[in-house]
């Protein structure tokens, strides 16, 4: 509910809230009387209240303004119109009170009547003083209503300098990432590998011959150290060995220093030296 | 700048006049050409380090005075603004100034003479729940702004008033809140829990929430 | 006004003094509150039948000429403005710091260790495609300018850095730019054993070495 009949907002006017507060006698009508939407809750009715007794706030007897304050509630029982629940609180509280500014004080540790009507008062000034000061601050001169800002601001030019943000490292490491991802994709160049020569595998070959009695499989005439391994590096070895070796035979065999056999497709080669005579039973199955 | 011969000394004076000049017309040219209120600092970095801002300022708030345009401070922060003393010729009704409701007006100077205030403070002394949409009002004019939590149990938000609060009511600080040495004299301002003890209630909050206070907004 | 006073000559005349300064800050107040500029006939309105409103703007004219702030008009109707002189001044500079793109960086190093260079030269290094975009961000920066075009089929432009280039990096010269070996042993290239990088090329991996100086100059 906004304030249909209240009091401009701008300006709380404490003659407008007296109004209601003074027809408490019984000289206006009942229903506008009890208009609690006109208060900010029961403090500000206390005040508005407290303002009747045209007194100075810090002379109010809080007594008297607790009786005004349980018979306004009374009469808004009276008119069973509803009551916000703070206010019956502060109701219940204010005849909590009144019993205690009017009743001997009994030996407790609770405050006195005196203490708890001293803590309203200064609950009433409080409020009261932020009021005024609310109307005196509304009542400055207000940027908009009575102070103007420049009606047409003119924007200043403002220039936008680009700084890039990059470095000499920056640079450096895209130059060297480029140069590294070139290393991938570029032309294959072969490094000089370490390789059995033909030139060696014949001079081994030769040596090993006059050992050897009878047939001998090839691959028994690799260096052991080239025999292979588990690392590419070590079958490459192995391969070029064998293929040198290969070649080697070939190249004795046209010499006729050798013969060379094979016993099928894809099966081990056999190698033996020619002193002894051929024998004509053996298939010679020669390389080409 | 030459440190010599001693007829130079008004040739070098005469030149310092003119930059000053030159520095206040520029200082008078921002802030004019600005609706919003100017910090100090972003004048100064205009101006240069040597400059003595605010000697220029001053001389041009002087200068003003007596003018259909003041200069004003607020936070801070500069402005030309038209001569209060010229509002009744100049007022306009607006929406913003029309439109606080009593609970808002009495919830934006709770603000500004308590600060750093919370909620349950500015409920205590208005003796009423605070509805959500004043303090949203508040914010949206852009006078109020949240400040520390206060390291009590539950950590409450406080409030505080903004550098615009102070530009609308034509205050330099908040020291020139009318009657604020007076209140604080009388103790008014202290954060004494009158009703909470009254009421003898645990809770953060002063007085019974269950009614939001239906003259709000 | 009162219009009590025994000699009241005098008191006429001050009074029309002082009558005409208000109406002179009125104007001032309503031409600097004004989002347009004013006509005059609105203002000889606000002031009323008897003012000199002629004269009153001749006079605020005059006060403003030396100011940051200029009265100006224009087919009848007002406005202040901040003075033209001071438009240099009013122009603030800020900066805006961007991060160059990846693709940025690596065409800019291109360009820097192989200049002149072609675009289709710079894209054979990268092994992508370069954006016109690209080449546009390293121009805008001022690192790069176009050179002479290469005499080969097509006449491609080709591009160089510039002194911005070496500023910017704090290069002496093109000289100062580390080679490949400095590159190398400062770890911004991943050499590895040749034997090894053969046997992984089936895994991608970088070949050997040899074909790394042929980029350098």
């Amino acid at each position: 509910m906004a304030e249909p009949q209240g009091p401009d907002p701008d300006w709380p006017d404490q003659d407008q809230k007296e109004a209601p507060a003074l027809d408490l006698a019984g000289e206006g009508e009942p229903a506008l009387l009890v208009d609690l939407g006109e208060f900010e809750g029961p403090i500000d009715l206390l005040l508005t209240l407290a303002r009747d007794q045209k007194v100075d706030l810090t002379r109010i007897s809080i007594l008297a303004l607790a009786e005004q304050y349980l018979a306004f509630v009374e009469e808004a029982h009276r008119l069973r119109l509803e009551v916000a629940a703070d206010y019956l609180v502060t109701a219940a509280w204010l005849a909590y009170l009144k019993s205690r500014l009017l009743l001997p004080t009994p030996e407790t540790e609770e405050p006195t009547g005196e203490e708890l009507a001293q803590a309203l008062a200064f609950q009433l000034q409080r409020l009261e003083a932020m009021q005024t000061a609310a109307a005196r601050l509304m009542a400055r001169p207000r940027l908009g209503r009575d102070v103007f800002p420049r009606g047409a601001p003119e924007d200043l030019p403002v220039f936008e300098r680009r700084v890039t943000e990059v470095t000499l490292y920056d640079l450096l490491r895209a130059y060297g990432d480029i140069k590294r991802r070139q290393q991938k994709t570029g032309p294959l160049h072969l490094p000089p590998v370490d390789l059995f020569t033909i030139e060696d595998a014949i001079r081994r070959v030769e040596a090993m011959l006059g050992r050897l009695p009878d047939w001998t499989r090839l691959d028994r005439f690799l260096p052991p150290d080239w025999r292979g391994g588990t690392s590419r590096e070590d079958k490459l070895k192995a391969r070029s060995a064998l293929a040198a070796t290969f070649v080697a035979t070939l190249e004795l065999a046209k010499a006729g220093q050798l013969e060379v056999r094979q016993d099928g497709t894809f099966g081990p080669l056999y190698v033996r030296r020619t002193d002894p005579p051929p024998q004509p039973a053996q298939s010679t199955d020669k390389e080409p | 700048m030459t440190v010599d011969t001693v007829t130079e000394a008004p040739a070098d004076q005469e030149e310092g006049f003119d930059r000053r000049a030159e520095q206040m017309r520029l200082v008078e040219a921002v802030l004019f050409a600005s609706a919003e209120p100017v910090e100090e600092a972003a004048l100064a970095a205009r101006l240069g380090p040597e400059a003595d801002l605010r000697g220029i300022l001053d001389e041009l708030q002087a200068h003003y005075s007596h003018r259909g345009v003041h200069l004003m401070a607020a936070a801070g922060r500069w402005a030309f603004r038209t001569a209060p003393d010229l509002a009744p010729l100049l007022q306009r009704e607006t929406e913003v100034t029309s439109r606080l409701s009593r609970a808002a007006v009495e919830t934006l100077s709770i603000i500004a003479y308590h600060q750093p205030v919370t909620r349950a403070e500015i409920e205590s002394i208005r003796g009423v729940a605070t509805s959500k949409g004043t303090l949203d009002i508040l914010m949206e004019a852009g006078w109020i702004k949240p400040g520390r939590r206060r390291e009590t149990p539950g950590r409450p938000l406080t409030w505080l008033t903004t550098p615009a609060f102070l530009d609308h009511f034509g205050l330099e600080s908040l020291r020139d809140l009318p009657g604020v040495d007076d209140l604080r004299a009388a103790g008014l301002l202290d954060a004494r829990p009158a009703i909470t003890t009254l009421f003898s209630r645990g809770d953060d909050a002063a007085l019974p929430r269950a009614v939001e206070d239906s003259a709000e907004d």
